[in-house]
């Protein structure tokens, strides 16, 4: 057993929870004039954080302990950089945004950073019960974030409407955890594997069933997704953002662990890779199709999140190494693409107080800086060459092709060229359109540098994958020692 | 099937329990489906995370009442409570939440709630 | 000539004439817009570097050592085994000196470009880059990365400066662009499952080389898969019938610079990918569908010939011929034959050429009248009587005339492919017949006749406007007159890569009743 | 002396060379100076000229000696595995002859010009391509293989489509061009084929090796498989030919053809350009002869048919240049039907004597067209005998010459050519020759009498041209007279040097040539007593066959018909195939998209924004999946193959 002491393996989700309790504090102490520090205070604390975390990707010591609750695996941690790093880009372009909000706004940070201390914790939970707090702490800090809107009547709704499938999904997934506890008698992953590996019975197959909604929902897998287009519309745009990516990503981190730990045995795999594969098809198919004719830009790539968690899900399918790298590597590059794509609609959205695409006409004009940065992140999310979406397709179709699915290779191929068509009609109207009548919304500051950061990093990635892929790969490795 | 089975030939308990879990989870989902009232639709949910308690509890002392060392391990009560807390903190949000819409829409019907769609 | 030329120190050769565009298209990014004549002169002088530095490749290239020269390996994804591997043979030099020449030309066919110059000139190297890239890649995954970087660039070039008329502009760049990716998706799974069937043999590798040298790991089923995908992708890149309806539209409503280059260098991305990728790693699949090919492709030739007769744009005409044209490549590759390939690689090489002038004088004369219309124009001999010789030498290579490269292209393919497919031989060179039908009828129709004197008011191309024609026309005769200069060249590629043997023992094979 | 000759003939490309040196410069240097493009031209035609002059001598000096073994030079033009092409120059008699005819026409045409094209603003440009005519048309004939031939025939043609169409403002000269490149094309498409299929049987494309090759594998039938693909193979390379040489039914591009300057109808398309058709058939003569008989029986009656053909629609014509274009249709039937009875040199002969007499009743009409300010229909003319002297002079010795008076050129060609047809057994196509001999001395000297006897029209201010014209016409005058001397009976004539297989020599059968001439005597008489003694009414017989006469009028509606199918099948063609491709082809792509799109908006309409219809969406597609998966094995199964969808694991 590697010697480790548990306060410094623990650390990120101390700092980041004490950060949250602290800025909820400035924020009932401090006046209301000089709040504004909390953006660079929580920004810099989300990097030394990170900072941190990578160290401890490569050099920190990797432990399971509270008898396999909590898992401290290069897996997690990956999950973790992704989820500090996506948290701090949301952070980092929100900051004109929430200058606007009224005087809530100390608690959007704290609220932000417990919805990342929830992610943290599902990506380490090597428990369901663990799992399932960190989800409701995510998914609760979200709950309010996405309603944060107050005056908004569509905030609101989407708070409700988010509220409402929440928790029947949270309601249904817990079904589903007690059932496997009734079949198993834990609720920690290594004992539900032994356990439930031999044969398939409809009770079992029913808490599968259950967990795998609980957990769909999150992804929004079709025909677990309806909720996300209406809640990513009415969300604050980097609420929406930090909901698709980050929540997402978090959702995915526990279903690669429950899947592979208890999906994946031999009774339940032809079965369970039929049902996942209708399903991540079906994903695929459905999010491209509607997405199409969207004239919201959030709700359009709520829609494009929809397909991008199907090609996630093909990852999984293979069940490989390479499979699972894949899906590493693709939530890590998706995280900058996105996140690329969000900064421009928050900027747009703050500047115009709109969200249709339409007024996004000539923004090529009005703000080349977003009009290049939106277009690399849209044609990174379809998976042109040479950005970082590219790379990480070729991971994850490589992978489920050299376990034989060529179908769902060449459907997967063929629907994201299919999303090209989408996302460049996003493209045609910022760089086609003149855009007569609206403003000239030049981008500065925090917000500047997230587009840029964003595309850049997107680009190098896709022109030079190997780091990532190899980081990627080794929180992979460390899932199936 | 013989993991059900082994349920059902216990002489008094757990199939009754799970029964009773089984049908408040409808219930529950019932009304979510059917409930026009925001309030009511919390309940219901509200509903369902107690059916999972009723689980949780049931399979605990019923069948995985082990013993280690001088401890009973009770994983399942520890899940209720859990979930009690987070279905607490849950309906809090919620009902901040419908006060909220309520101030907006001026009203609590669900049904109204359809401007994001499409 | 020593037995080991200088191939080491000429390494960064091919890097450094696909920077020379990238470099340009920095320059520019930091230029302000306003100064349009220094872009413009940015633009020529990176692309000019390119030729030159091509043109210096083709003339060092040594000949008997054959095989790929001017290397570079750089390891470059391990994980995957993607190597950033340069190099160029007997195959992919012609389409490298030809990517340059046009590129060159395209720079100068927009000189008169005065919106959104900035933007457009960044955009148009980017493209050339990206072409370029193709040609001079050893490893099908840089190969695969060039091709789809240049997708982009031209969905926006079209939607901003192209022209609307039968259909507009959006429609075209969107349909180019979605039918090519979509075709390139089936592509791209094919090479997946190459990729995937190589890798079974030792390391994983995309290198055209090795994926060749393990054909064994190849089962016959699996290559008439993996060869029915690439059809599906270079098919539609080369705008084979009936995968060719983006070709017509897509030229119309392109501007300029992006017809050339699409119809002079993209297209021959899809016929270079069947001969280096299909016919060269999948011999056994290629000799399964190279019957169905060549049928299709000679439907190409007569159908788009027929259909080039009837059009009213000369875009669409120029645009159906080339699908027209395509057409005889094809053939050539489905003769699977030494000799016929070297034809495929020569005749994609003239029809480039001669495409790129016909855009390029089309592109003026829209410039100067705007309307392509044949109907609308006439008589344009008195008035521009420059871009009307440009016009006719590029019908007349369109044509086939001798004198031309695109004889020598052609001919050497006839005389090859009529040994094998006869009757697919025969009916293809029936579509000559057409092509002098509708190449006179637009030259009549558009240059001939009597003065209008609604055009009396139109210059005559000169200054840097005569680049293009000086050089295509000059590349058109030279080749014609001296088809050695590039056959011979395309033959030790074809000879020294090995295609040749792999031919051999197809053809064999398919004597003998394997297949 | 052979090796000084050898010497001279290492030196034969720059026959065609020099001319094409002079394009370029033309093209280059010279075109904004007319008064250098000009001299340019016609300094390089004329060095060719004199080339040709020394190697025809070089040749006559030889004898027999370069009859059995022509003086070959070759250099590789195209290399590559499987296919060797060699560019080079054979010199024997045939190629002698030709290039002698061709320079001497061809400065003749340019040094004309300088009258015939004063003040033209196209100047250099005309220039220009009369160089790169004459440059291409040497370079045909030097061909050594079929190739090489192949690519100057064609340049020739496009010599031919830009010089027909120079007055490109006109639009009858435009869409003549047009014409007469398309209608080659069709010619060039078989010729091009038979070249193909001669190289994969052979291996070869060279003239001599060709030969070698079919006399050796004939002996071995087998090798060849049959003589019929032989045969194929000399019908698909007449086919060039007969577009070329405008035998029936490829001839509708001729008579059009006339829409260019006249100097230009006089050297293409009469004396030299038109005959390659002949040349080939000559080069090529052993493909024909070993192929079955029926191929060149065909040539001979093609031949005969169209000299026929195209005499009788000579009749009719009012154009002074469609007649002579006519005329010229039917003496290249004249020359083919020649070759197809086996009259090898007379058919060359005739070839020569056709290009001298031809050009200069072409270089003849030109003058009279230049001096009526262009007008072309014979009966605006009239009494110019008085004012243009030496036009009216030179011009009637070609009429004689074509009518095959003797001593000009035309009695002996012509003459040995029907005896030929005589002797080796075509009774047909003799009477045919000897038809159309008296038709050609009919028609021809209606020309003449209509345009220098009949009435002065007095709108018309007539003078004779300039020496530069006249001088041409002078020198022309003087081959057509004594070209056909070189055939007079002896050792070393003309049938010593230009024949094919064993050499006969033939005495000239007077009786025949008797007939011959009285066949012509007598379609002068008929002219003269039309159209000068008005003896006979030609409007009678007008009137009594009209439909004869509009059919003749209209040249048996050939064009029309070809007008038709071009219009109908190709145009019709090209519109339902064009249909086809929006509608279908690209119809199914739009579909395809537009489904896509449709189904994006009907799908759409799922995301109600009831958040009770999406809660029970989900808890149905949980209660759904579980009832497949958990217990519909049957259905399990059959959604088997949806799990590798393809891909076998």
């Amino acid at each position: 057993m590697v010697d480790f002491n548990i306060t410094t393996v623990l650390m990120p989700e101390v700092v980041i929870a004490s950060m949250s309790m602290i800025l909820l504090a400035i924020g009932l102490l401090v006046p209301y004039g000089s709040r504004k520090s909390m953006m660079p205070l929580t920004a810099f604390t989300l990097i030394g954080v990170l900072s941190y975390t990578l160290y401890d990707f490569f050099y920190g010591p990797k432990a399971t302990f509270l008898d396999g609750m909590y898992m401290h695996d290069q897996f997690a941690v990956y999950f973790k950089l992704l989820f500090l790093a996506a948290a701090l880009l949301v952070v980092l372009s929100s900051g004109d945004y929430v200058q606007k909000l009224a005087e809530h706004r100390y608690k959007f940070y704290s609220l932000l950073l417990s919805a990342t201390l929830g992610m943290m914790l599902m990506a380490g939970a090597g428990e369901l019960i663990t799992m399932y707090v960190g989800l409701e702490l995510m998914t609760i800090s979200f709950y309010i974030l996405v309603a944060y809107l107050a005056n908004d009547a569509r905030s609101s709704e989407a708070g409700i409407k988010y509220l409402v499938l929440g928790g029947a999904s949270s309601a249904i997934l817990l079904y589903g955890i007690s059932l496997i506890y009734g079949l198993t008698g834990s609720t920690e992953l290594f004992v539900i594997a032994s356990k439930l590996g031999g044969n398939l019975t409809p009770a079992s197959f029913l808490a599968t069933v259950f967990l795998l909604a609980g957990l769909g929902f999150k992804i929004s897998l079709v025909p677990f997704h309806l909720w996300a287009p209406d809640i990513y519309e009415g969300a604050p745009t980097p609420v929406t953002a930090f909901l698709a990516i980050a929540s997402k990503a978090a959702a995915f981190a526990v279903l690669i662990r429950v899947y592979l730990l208890t999906m994946n045995s031999q009774a339940f795999s032809i079965t369970g890779e039929t049902l996942l594969i209708v399903l991540a098809v079906s994903t695929m198919i459905l999010g491209n199709l509607i997405a199409i004719p969207q004239t919201n830009i959030k709700r359009l790539l709520a829609y494009s999140s929809i397909a991008q968690a199907g090609y996630l899900m093909v990852g999984i399918i293979a069940g490989s190494l390479a499979g699972i790298k894949g899906v590493l590597f693709y939530a890590m590059i998706y995280v900058f693409a996105n996140m690329g794509a969000f900064a421009v609609a928050t900027h747009v959205a703050e500047r115009q107080d709109s969200d249709q695409i339409k007024d996004f006409a000539g923004l090529w004009r009005r703000s080349p800086v977003a009009a290049v940065v939106m277009t690399a992140s849209l044609l990174s999310l379809a998976g042109i060459p040479p950005l970082a979406g590219f790379a990480g397709k070729f991971y994850l179709f490589t992978a489920v092709m050299d376990q034989g699915f060529i179908a769902i290779a060449i459907i997967g191929f063929v629907m994201s060229m299919v999303s090209v068509y989408y996302y460049l009609s996003v493209v045609k109207v910022m760089f086609l359109a003149e855009g007569e009548g609206l403003p000239d919304i030049p981008v500065h500051g925090a917000m500047k540098f997230t587009m840029v950061f964003t595309m850049l990093i997107t680009l190098v990635i896709g022109l030079y994958p190997t780091p990532l892929a190899q980081m990627a790969f080794a929180a992979a490795e460390s899932l199936f020692k | 099937m013989s993991l059900l089975n082994n349920f059902s030939n216990l002489s008094v308990g757990l199939t009754s329990y799970l029964l009773v879990g089984a049908m408040l989870f409808c219930l529950g989902l019932y009304g979510v489906f059917a409930k026009k009232n925001m309030i009511a639709i919390l309940m219901s949910i509200e509903l369902m995370l107690n059916a999972v308690n009723i689980n949780f509890i049931a399979f605990n002392r019923f069948i995985w009442n082990q013993k280690v060392d001088i401890h009973y391990v009770l994983t399942g009560h520890v899940a209720a409570l859990f979930i009690i807390i987070v279905a607490a903190c849950e309906v809090a949000v919620g009902l901040a939440l419908i006060i909220s819409v309520y101030r907006n829409r001026k009203s609590t019907n669900v049904d109204e709630f359809n401007w994001l769609k499409w | 000539m020593s037995a080991l030329p200088t191939v080491s120190s000429l390494s960064m050769l091919l890097p450094f004439t696909l920077l020379a565009p990238l470099v340009a298209m920095l320059l520019i990014v930091f230029l302000p817009k306003e100064e349009t004549k220094t872009i413009k002169l940015v633009a020529a002088m990176g692309m000019f570097v390119s030729l030159a530095l091509s043109i210096y490749a083709f003339f060092a290239y040594n000949i008997e050592q054959g095989g790929m020269q001017f290397t570079l390996t750089i390891p470059w994804i391990p994980d995957l085994g993607v190597n950033l591997a340069l190099g160029v043979d007997g195959l992919s030099l012609p389409m490298l000196l030809l990517t340059n020449l046009i590129g060159f030309s395209s720079i100068y066919a927009s000189w008169n470009m005065d919106k959104r110059v900035k933007e457009y000139f960044i955009l148009l190297l980017i493209l050339i880059a990206g072409v370029m890239g193709t040609f001079i890649a050893r490893d099908l995954f840089i190969f695969f990365l060039f091709y789809e970087i240049v997708v982009i660039p031209i969905y926006i070039m079209v939607i901003i400066w192209g022209s609307s008329k039968r259909v507009t502009k959006e429609y075209a760049g969107m349909k180019l662009t979605i039918y090519l990716l979509i075709g390139s998706a089936f592509l791209l799974v094919g090479m997946i499952a190459l990729y995937l069937a190589a890798a079974a043999g030792g390391n994983p590798t995309f290198m055209f080389e090795e994926l060749a040298a393990r054909q064994d790991l190849y089962s016959p089923a699996f290559q008439k898969v993996a060869f029915a995908l690439m059809i599906i992708g270079f098919g539609s890149l080369i705008s084979m019938f009936p995968f060719h309806s983006w070709s017509p539209d897509g030229y119309a409503g392109a501007p300029t610079a992006v017809s050339m280059i699409h119809a002079g260098v993209l297209k021959k991305i899809g016929g270079y990918g069947l001969i280096r990728l299909g016919i060269y790693v999948l011999p056994v699949g290629a000799s399964f569908w190279a019957p169905y090919i060549a049928t299709l492709a000679v439907i190409s030739v007569l159908y788009a010939a027929f259909i080039a007769l009837v059009q009213k744009d000369m875009k669409y005409v120029v645009g159906y011929s080339s699908v027209s044209h395509m057409g005889y490549v094809i053939i050539a590759i489905a003769a699977l034959n030494p000799t016929a390939v070297t034809g495929a690689v020569a005749m994609m090489f003239a029809h480039g050429v001669m495409a790129a002038l016909f855009f390029a004088m089309i592109g003026f004369i829209y410039e100067k009248t705007h309307t392509r219309n044949i109907s609308e124009l006439g008589g344009l001999a008195h008035q521009v009587p420059r871009l009307a010789t440009g016009f006719v030498i590029a019908g007349m290579a369109s044509l086939g005339l001798p004198g031309t490269v695109n004889f020598v292209a052609e001919f050497t393919i006839f005389i090859a492919a009529i040994k094998v497919l006869p009757v697919h031989t025969v009916l293809g060179i029936a579509g000559i017949i057409f092509t002098a039908v509708y190449i006179l009828r637009i030259i009549a129709n558009v240059m001939f006749g009597p003065r209008r004197s609604e055009w009396d008011h139109l210059t005559d191309i000169r200054g840097p406007e005569l680049v293009p024609l000086v050089l295509l026309a000059f590349v058109i005769f030279l080749g014609g007159m001296f088809p050695n200069i590039l056959m011979g060249l395309i033959d030790s590629g074809v000879n020294s890569s090995g295609l040749a043997e792999v031919l051999e023992t197809v053809s064999q094979a398919k004597i003998g009743g394997l297949f | 002396m052979f090796k000084e000759m050898h010497d001279l003939f290492q030196w034969a490309w720059l026959i065609p060379a020099l001319p094409f040196l002079s394009f370029l410069l033309i093209a280059f240097v010279t075109k904004r100076s007319k008064g250098l493009s000009s001299t340019v031209s016609i300094l390089a035609i004329l060095s060719s000229l004199g080339m040709a002059i020394a190697i025809a001598y070089s040749v006559i000096r030889a004898g027999a000696e370069i009859v059995e073994h022509p003086a070959i030079v070759t250099v590789n033009w195209l290399n590559i595995g499987g296919l060797t092409i060699d560019f080079g120059t054979i010199i024997d008699p045939l190629s002698a002859m030709m290039l002698f005819v061709v320079t001497l026409v061809a400065s003749m045409v340019q040094i004309y010009s300088l009258g015939y094209m004063h003040g033209d603003k196209g100047w250099s440009r005309y220039y220009a391509y009369q160089s790169l005519f004459a440059s291409a048309m040497l370079g045909m004939v030097l061909a050594t293989n079929l190739l090489q031939l192949f690519i100057f025939w064609e340049l020739v043609g496009l010599c031919s489509y830009l010089l027909i169409g120079f007055w490109y403002f006109k639009v009858s000269a435009r869409e003549a061009a047009k014409k007469a490149f398309m209608t080659t094309r069709v010619g060039d498409f078989g010729l091009l084929l038979g070249m193909l299929f001669l190289y994969s049987k052979f291996g070869t494309l060279d003239f001599v090796a060709l030969s070698a090759a079919m006399s050796t594998s004939l002996q071995d039938i087998a090798v060849v498989g049959t003589a019929g693909y032989i045969t194929v193979m000399a019908f698909l390379v007449f086919m060039g030919p007969v577009g070329k040489s405008g035998q029936f039914p490829l001839h509708v591009w001729l008579p059009d053809a006339m829409e260019g300057p006249t100097p230009v109808s006089a050297l293409i398309h009469a004396a030299t350009m038109v005959v390659a058709g002949v040349y080939l058939v000559a080069r090529m003569y052993f493909l024909f002869d070993f192929a079955s008989p029926e191929a060149l029986q065909f040539i001979a009656g093609l031949g005969a048919f169209t000299a026929i053909f195209a005499a009788s629609i000579a009749v009719v014509q009012n154009d002074i240049k469609r007649i002579l274009a006519y005329s010229t249709l039917s003496q290249l039937g004249y020359m083919m039907f020649a070759l197809g009875v086996g009259s090898f040199s007379g058919s060359m002969f005739h070839l020569m004597t056709h290009a001298f007499f031809k050009a200069l009743m072409f270089l003849g009409a030109g003058s009279v067209i230049l001096a009526l300010h262009h007008k072309q229909n014979i009966w605006d003319m009239g009494g110019l005998w008085k004012k243009m002297p030496i036009t009216g002079w030179t011009f009637f010795i070609g009429i004689l010459a074509i009518s095959g008076m003797p001593p000009f050129a035309g009695f002996f060609s012509k003459d040995e050519i029907l005896a030929n047809a005589l002797q080796n057994g075509h009774p047909i196509i003799y009477a045919v020759g000897l038809f159309t001999a008296f038709l050609t001395a009919f028609y021809m000297c209606r020309l003449f009498f209509v345009v220098f006897m009949g009435p002065e029209k007095p709108e018309n201010h007539p003078h004779e041209s300039p020496w530069s014209m006249t001088i041409p016409l002078i020198i022309l005058a003087f081959f057509s007279v004594v070209g056909g001397w070189v055939a007079l009976p002896g050792h070393y004539n003309f049938a010593f040097f230009v024949h094919y297989g064993e050499l006969h020599h033939v005495a000239i059968d007077w009786f025949l040539a008797g007939i011959s001439v009285i066949a012509g005597l007598l379609g002068i008489g008929l002219a003269y007593a039309i159209y000068v003694k008005n003896v006979i009414s030609a409007e009678s017989i007008v009137a009594r066959f009209p439909g004869v006469y509009k059919l003749l009028k209209n040249g048996y509606y050939v064009d029309d018909l070809y007008l038709w199918i071009i219009h109908h099948i190709m145009g019709g063609m090209g519109k339902i195939l064009y249909w086809f491709d929006i509608n279908i082809v690209d119809g199914i792509v739009n579909g395809i998209a537009l489904t896509t799109r449709g189904s994006g908006k009907l799908l759409r309409r799922t995301s109600t924004g009831q958040v009770q219809m999406y809660a029970m969406v989900f808890f149905f597609a949980v209660v759904v999946i579980f009832m497949v998966f958990a217990f519909g094995e049957g259905q399990l199964s059959a959604l088997n193959p949806l799990a590798t969808l393809g891909g076998v694991k």
